[in-house]
């Protein structure tokens, strides 16, 4: 009994320290810019059918693979926040809820087009032996994929905390007026975080994407986990999101280990509704309560 | 009656001589699932357009409507007029819960948590087998037959005579809804969109009136997924899933939220553009995402804003010449 | 002595509120020049305007003979007139060392930067026993201290004050005071808006009054404190 | 009081339903095409695509051309009606062939009955389909009752099972398997040591798996398609279980072993076909569905292209290409398919067609049992 | 001059450690124009929001005619007849200038809610009643002419004509006014002052008004309170006021070298 809660910890841990990955753009836009991105899952499978078609089909190193899908999705973010959310960020929130389920629709479907409705596989460029460790067994792509997860939180977190951009970053998101004031050019911050949050989740696609599947359709899942655990991390908060995903991996672990699988899902979504209705702003959020 | 009364009015007038003209029953059952849409993009625009706020959990009404209909028809053996108003009353209760623990919500929260519940109720359908019959759905529904006495029953069975039914229904519902909305709680519904802190420094409590536009539109979406269930003989869990709920939102924002006439055309457009756009097969989803991404942006009135954007992009070049 | 500053009836509306009408001011290189009035008769929309945060409808603002009334708020933040607005507008979540680091955000040379920050840190020794503090977490007075902190270290030419005293105790506007002396005898043009006005005249050898968007007097601090047109500006008829 | 007129008119529409155009006869199909299951739609479209060529090329029905008329039903019940609606009333279609999902088929039946035009799924497995009564009908494909019954003994006495664990998809097709399945085996003394469902699109199966590990069994019976069956059984090989591993979906194809990998071998899976069934009608189709799409068809593939075959036969049967012929020649069909031969019984389900049991074998789904499927 | 209508008893608010309002007590009596003044920051606008309910009191009770109204809700503040309008213009800026003086008569228009679906010849009464007495308000505050535009479209001087007629339209019995006389010139903020006599004298109604615009203040108000860094400093008639040297120190600053 112990061993396999030991065993369903462990699992949960892996799964959540995904979800956290692959919500981590998603705090940027909407944690930071509140915008609700609906297209966020689609950023995600583009990630993954961009890595399947340049290791699988090109043959290029998977490393090499995840370089270019940084550049071409980092420009990709950016253009559609030039072209589609600039225009609407005086906007309510709706606006722009609305504009990236447009986004949403037509990137699954232009993606079923030209990529095909197959799963697709991103070249794995870990070895999947299994590895005990103690009574709990875990392998070496999980283990690989963890520590490309956990580089890839630091360095975004290194960015946002020790950059000069991450602090330009910050200063606007928290007062852009005093941002502007200082020299910072806010409409291209605004674009670089927008572009920063599209690369982010599809790097987590392409890297997923090895361990699970590549497919046009595999978005909507993924946009609803990242909305979970961004609204249980705060709303903006990079350690809240890690400590979200590891919430709700090791919570849908252990409910699906030790309940049923088929209400694993709602796992999640119990969690958001019973959290805001306790703590309307979120775990993490510190807000002040002035008229 | 004020003018978009008087319109309401001539679309019904229309509408209801239709089946008399057209004998093409694919046509017809193309106006049966406008008909459905109209009465569900309308209650959704009693959320969204009216009280201002993106529900996006508007589809767990229509879910809860569209089983609650399934369920006493076939395990109660109740009448199928009785579950349409079973489905209206389950979508109303669902809205008055929901709408009571959501509303104080705001933005992002507000969105995702409405998402949230109608993703629970879908996972509850698809898992409580006992009572949902799970994913393989509750099938063959009766059609809704009206019995009006000993004897005297009203067969709807026909294509037209869904479409009467829905017509009936969808008039019920725009009714009510524009006595709603021209009365003082509608006008107090609609301050409140427009500007909370005046709203209640008039008097008008935010929250009850908001509660009450969700529960009308709660009600009317629990109402057309009766209709639903009936026509389409057949409810599984994805009445609750998000298509749907893209679906009549896409009809809200074309057609232009916040007004009566807007919904019904937005449903009626999208209904037909979708099946027509058959002919341009894979591609008509793209194009469809193109199309919404182009009306928020460009818009954002829907088409019924357009007359008076035309005025004024008329009167600008007016004033330009002088 | 010529105007580095120089402001030429300058309109500026919100949407339709017109709350600038052809307001004028001149600001000489190192002078200390203040702008007072009543609540809302626009002094806020003065600087916002010559800061770029807004665009003047029409009217001209020019800097060292420059036009630069069309330019961003960074380019005219580099062209060298920093702007430390109302209500401090601090960052809540940035400590106090990293904010005066983004103050230098446009700077290329580090060591300018650096002398730039001891300055400071010399004006407002607080800060410094602060430094490791996020913003959010000061009191009222240093978060004043912060703002104007963060606007010096862009090293400008000309310093525009926005209500620097707004709901400081006696004492730390005393202590303000003298700052704001310092950074004047540091060479540096300041444009105060001010609701002290004692404080203002005090500092500034010349003034301008505006009401309602619109120059009323103008002239030498130490007549006008004598003027009755003030105390009416003020306290009205 | 009734609407009689309009119910007159819905009949008198119904029977001008004919073939629009002399030169060609429209088969109406639906699929789904979008969506996460549009993989699985597009296979059986292409199968259907290989037939009508084939066809054609010989000269087609009734010297008239096959022309498919191809509809996206999203695997949605109210898309899927639209879509029924639109091939009988608009394109007059005299017969559709479809759904996928079996809620889409369910919703459409009525469509088609109200219609009177014949409905033939090559898909939809849910027992249920074909006790309705409908007699518009037609599953031209297994159910998972009879592959069950097929191979439960098979299972039983070649893997020499005792302990099983049952993990399906949460929908129709895999609560269906799993029921059945878990039916048949208990019938023969084997135990059932975990049940478990897990929602379409799932990613992560190791707390599943734990259970299942836990639980000791011997084997493992999973119903998924393509994408949901291959993550599993490829974490099943992660997470270091043994035991044999078998079920039933898509699994003997190419895809599907690409997807999973190493993974795939050794798995055995129950389907009503595979691409190395030795007949010789196979190979040929094998040969040319390979020239056509570069790649192995699969069991909907074959489904696709049975099913327009069959339907191609019954109207060349019934010498005409009107609805209440076509059922009454699909009635008395017998159809030679590339898995056997096609007929139906009373209730209008497909027999006589060869299952098979296969292993998969480095990217080879090599065959291990075949059996017949009786008439029930 | 009669009793107290609106009383504050030791009203403070915090935010953070930070004290907004302090100890802050005064009275508006029936029938009078009181003007609550101070330099910005002062807590004025504080003082409004705690009066309306749009912010609860840390400490202190407020009540209105005796009844305590302590942390009521805005619309039950409202619904007694205390109608308040705000600092940044505020009206129903989608809606049409009628359309938003009809709305602000919410409270008198409200019948059971089941008259929602079945008006019956209460409801067009009362919707007659509405219509006239908004023709009316449109005269008054001379809105006529722009009866049908967007409140959004007005310029700036009808809008905060509008905003009043709002809160006119709602029935009130004491009216809060926070700074409407900013932005307006000379002119309009003599038609302002006119208006609050005649909305005062001839239609019984007292306010209370924070407004920066010192002429408007000395020309209209009975009495004054005065409020610096959240605390009350000063109480008078205008004249009392504006010779009370703490008032001038609070607003022109102390002298170098004062105590």
């Amino acid at each position: 009994m112990l061993d396999l809660a030991l065993q369903f910890t462990v699992n949960g841990l892996v799964v959540g320290a995904f979800y956290a990955l692959s919500a981590l753009g998603l705090t940027l836009i909407l944690g930071l810019m509140e915008v609700v991105n609906f297209a966020h899952g689609e950023f995600y499978m583009m990630g993954g059918i961009i890595a399947y078609y340049l290791t699988g089909v090109l043959g290029l190193d998977f490393f090499a693979s995840l370089a270019i899908v940084v550049l071409v999705m980092g420009a990709f973010g950016w253009v559609v926040d030039r072209l589609l959310i600039r225009p609407l960020r005086s906007k309510d929130t709706l606006s722009t809820a609305l504009v990236t389920i447009g986004l949403s629709i037509f990137l699954v479907n232009t993606f079923l087009l030209l990529a095909g409705t197959a799963p697709h596989k991103v070249a794995t460029p870990f070895p999947t032996a299994p590895l005990l460790l103690g009574p709990v067994v875990i392998n070496e792509t999980r283990l690989f994929a963890v520590a490309v997860a956990a580089v890839a939180i630091l360095g975004t977190h290194l960015l946002i905390h020790r950059t000069r951009l991450g602090g330009a970053m910050r200063a606007t998101f928290q007062n852009k007026e005093a941002a502007a004031l200082v020299g910072i050019d806010v409409e291209r911050i605004y674009g670089f975080t927008f572009a920063l949050g599209t690369t982010m989740a599809a790097v987590s696609g392409a890297l997923l994407g090895s361990i699970y599947v590549a497919q046009p359709t595999v978005g909507g899942l993924v946009s609803l986990k990242a909305f979970v655990v961004v609204i249980l991390g705060g709303m903006g908060s990079f350690a809240g999101a890690v400590i979200g995903g590891l919430i709700l991996g090791v919570a849908e672990s252990l409910w699906g280990g030790f309940v049923s699988s088929g209400y694993q899902d709602v796992i999640g979504f119990a969690f958001v509704i019973l959290l805001l209705l306790v703590r309307p702003y979120g775990l993490f959020h510190i807000r002040s309560e002035r008229v | 009656m004020r003018g978009e009364g008087r319109i309401l009015l001539a679309l019904l007038a229309v509408a209801a001589v239709l089946p008399l003209v057209i004998h093409d029953d694919y046509f017809l059952h193309l106006l049966v699932v406008a008909g459905f849409y109209v009465i569900l993009a309308s209650s959704l625009n009693l959320i969204v357009g009216y009280v201002g706020e993106l529900s996006l959990g508007h589809a767990a009404y229509l879910g809860l409507g569209a089983y609650a209909a399934a369920l006493v028809t076939t395990r109660l053996g109740l009448s199928p007029a009785l579950s349409l108003l079973a489905g209206a009353a389950a979508g109303g209760i669902g809205g008055l819960v929901i709408g009571a623990l959501t509303l104080r919500l705001k933005g992002p929260y507000f969105v995702i948590v409405t998402l949230s519940f109608a993703e629970v109720l879908r996972l509850v359908a698809s898992n409580w087998v006992e009572l949902t019959n799970g994913p393989m759905g509750i099938s063959g529904l009766k059609p809704p037959d009206l019995a009006l006495g000993r004897g005297l029953v009203l067969a709807v069975h026909s294509q037209a005579a869904f479409f009467y039914l829905v017509l009936v229904l969808a008039t019920l519902a725009l009714f009510v809804m524009y006595r709603f909305v021209h009365s003082n709680m509608g006008r107090a519904a609609i301050a409140i969109r427009e500007n909370r802190h005046v709203a209640q420094s008039v008097g008008i409590d935010p929250f009850f009136y908001a509660l009450a536009a969700f529960v009308l539109g709660a009600l009317f979406a629990g109402l057309a997924g009766a209709f639903y269930a009936h026509y389409f003989t057949y409810v599984g869990p994805e009445v609750f899933g998000f298509s749907f709920m893209m679906s009549m939102l896409i009809m809200v924002l074309v057609g232009g939220k916040g007004t009566l006439i807007g919904p019904v055309l937005g449903a009626v457009l999208v209904t037909l553009a979708d099946e027509y756009l058959r002919e341009a097969q894979q591609l008509r989803l793209t194009l469809f995402g193109l199309l919404v991404i182009a009306v928020v942006l460009f818009f954002p009135e829907g088409l019924v804003g357009l007359p008076a954007k035309l005025r004024r992009a008329a009167a600008m070049r007016g004033e330009a010449r002088q | 002595m010529t105007a580095v500053l120089s402001v030429d009836h300058l309109d500026v509306a919100y949407g339709q509120v017109q709350a600038l009408a052809g307001v004028s001011l001149a600001v000489e290189a190192g002078e200390i020049v203040a702008l007072v009035g009543a609540n809302g008769a626009g002094k806020s929309t003065v600087l916002r305007a010559v800061s770029g945060l807004l665009r003047p409808r029409a009217g001209r603002v020019s800097f060292e003979g420059r036009r630069i009334d069309s330019l961003s708020p960074r380019d005219i933040l580099r062209a060298g007139i920093a702007h430390c607005p109302e209500e401090r507008k601090i960052w809540p979540a940035i400590t106090v060392a990293e904010t005066l680091e983004l103050g230098a955000y446009t700077r290329r040379d580090a060591a300018g930067a650096e002398r730039d920050r001891r300055r400071v840190y010399a004006y407002f020794p607080r800060l410094e026993e602060r430094r490791r503090q996020l913003a959010g977490t000061l009191s009222g007075g240093e978060q004043q201290m912060l703002a104007i902190g963060r606007a010096l270290m862009s090293a400008p030419k000309l310093l525009l004050l926005d209500e620097p005293s707004l709901g400081l105790s006696p004492m730390l506007v005393d202590d303000l005071r003298r700052v704001i002396l310092d950074i004047h005898c540091d060479g540096v043009a300041v444009l105060l808006v001010e609701q002290n006005v004692h404080m203002a005249l005090d500092l500034a050898a010349r003034a301008y009054v505006i009401e309602t968007g619109r120059n009323v007097i103008d002239g030498r601090s130490a007549t006008l404190l004598q003027n009755d047109a003030l105390v009416r500006a003020y306290l009205g008829a | 009081m009734s609407i009689r007129w309009m119910v007159a008119a819905a009949m008198v529409s119904a029977a001008v339903a004919a073939p629009a155009h002399a030169d060609s006869i429209k088969l109406g199909v639906i699929q789904p095409l979008t969506g996460s299951v549009a993989y699985n739609g597009t296979s059986f479209v292409n199968g259907a695509k290989l037939a009508a060529e084939e066809i054609n090329a010989k000269g087609g029905v009734l010297g008239k051309k096959v022309d498919l008329d191809i509809e996206d039903g999203e695997c949605k019940p109210d898309k899927s009606v639209s879509a029924a609606e639109k091939l009988i009333q608009k394109d007059q279609v005299p017969v559709l062939l479809g759904a996928f999902c079996s809620s889409a088929t369910l919703a459409i039946m009525p469509v088609a009955q109200q219609a009177h035009v014949p409905l033939v799924t090559g898909v939809s497995s849910s027992p249920a389909l074909t006790e309705k009564g409908n007699t518009w009908f037609f599953r031209a494909t297994e159910t998972d009752a009879l592959l069950a019954k097929g191979f439960a003994k098979i299972l039983h006495d070649d893997l020499k099972l005792t302990r099983l664990a049952y993990l399906g998809v949460n929908d129709d097709f895999g609560r269906g398997a799993v029921d059945e399945f878990e039916k048949a085996m208990t019938a023969m003394g084997v135990k059932t040591v975990l049940t478990d469902y897990f929602e379409h699109g799932t990613t992560d199966y190791y707390t599943l798996l734990t259970r299942g590990r836990a639980a000791h069994p011997d084997g493992i019976f999973v119903a998924a398609e393509t994408q949901d069956g291959s993550i599993l059984v490829k974490q099943v090989k992660e997470l270091g279980i043994n035991t044999k591993v078998f079920g039933v979906g898509s699994w003997a194809t190419a895809d599907f072993m690409k997807l999973a990998g190493d993974a795939a071998n050794g798995i055995y899976a129950a389907v009503p076909y595979a691409a190395t069934m030795p007949n010789a009608r196979n190979k040929t189709f094998v040969a040319a569905y390979q020239q056509h799409y570069k790649e192995y068809p699969g069991k909907y593939s074959a489904a696709g292209y049975n099913v327009v075959n069959i339907v191609a036969e019954a109207i060349a049967r019934a010498k005409a290409a009107r609805p209440d012929a076509i059922r009454a020649a699909l009635e008395k069909i017998d159809y030679q398919g590339v898995n056997g031969a096609f007929r139906f019984t009373d209730k209008h389900q497909a027999y006589g067609f060869d299952e098979v049991l296969v292993k998969l074998e480095n990217g080879q789904p090599v065959i291990v049992a075949t059996t017949t499927v009786e008439k029930p | 001059m009669s009793a107290a209508l609106l009383e504050l008893d030791g009203v403070s608010r915090h935010f953070g450690g930070l004290a907004a309002v302090r100890e802050v007590s005064f009275a508006a009596r029936s029938g009078e124009i009181l003007s609550l003044i101070g330099p910005n920051g002062a807590g004025k606008t504080t003082t409004f929001n705690l009066i309306t309910g749009f912010l609860r009191p840390s400490s202190g009770r407020v009540r209105f005619r005796g009844a305590d109204i302590t942390g009521l809700k805005p619309h039950r503040v409202a619904s007694l007849g205390v109608v308040r309008t705000f600092q940044k213009t505020n009206v129903f800026g989608g809606l049409s200038v009628f359309d938003n003086i009809v709305t602000g008569q919410y409270l008198k228009a409200r019948l059971p809610y089941w008259r929602t679906w079945f008006p019956g010849r209460v409801a067009s009464a009362r919707d007659a009643d509405m219509r006239r007495n908004t023709e009316r308000l449109l005269d008054f505050l001379d809105l006529k002419r722009r009866r049908d535009d967007p409140a959004m479209s007005l310029p700036y001087g009808d809008l905060r004509r509008l905003e009043i007629a709002i809160a006119l339209a709602a029935g009130p019995e004491l009216l809060l006014l926070d700074e409407p006389a900013a932005g307006l010139n000379t002119a309009e903020a003599k038609d302002l002052v006119r208006l609050l006599r005649v909305v005062n004298r001839d239609w019984g109604l007292s306010i209370l008004l924070v407004e920066h615009n010192m002429g408007v203040v000395m020309e209209a108000s009975h009495r004054i309170v005065v409020l610096n860094f959240g605390e009350k400093i000063a109480e008078g008639t205008p004249d009392a006021i504006r010779s009370d040297e703490r008032v001038i120190a609070a607003y022109l600053g102390r002298r170098q070298g004062e105590p």
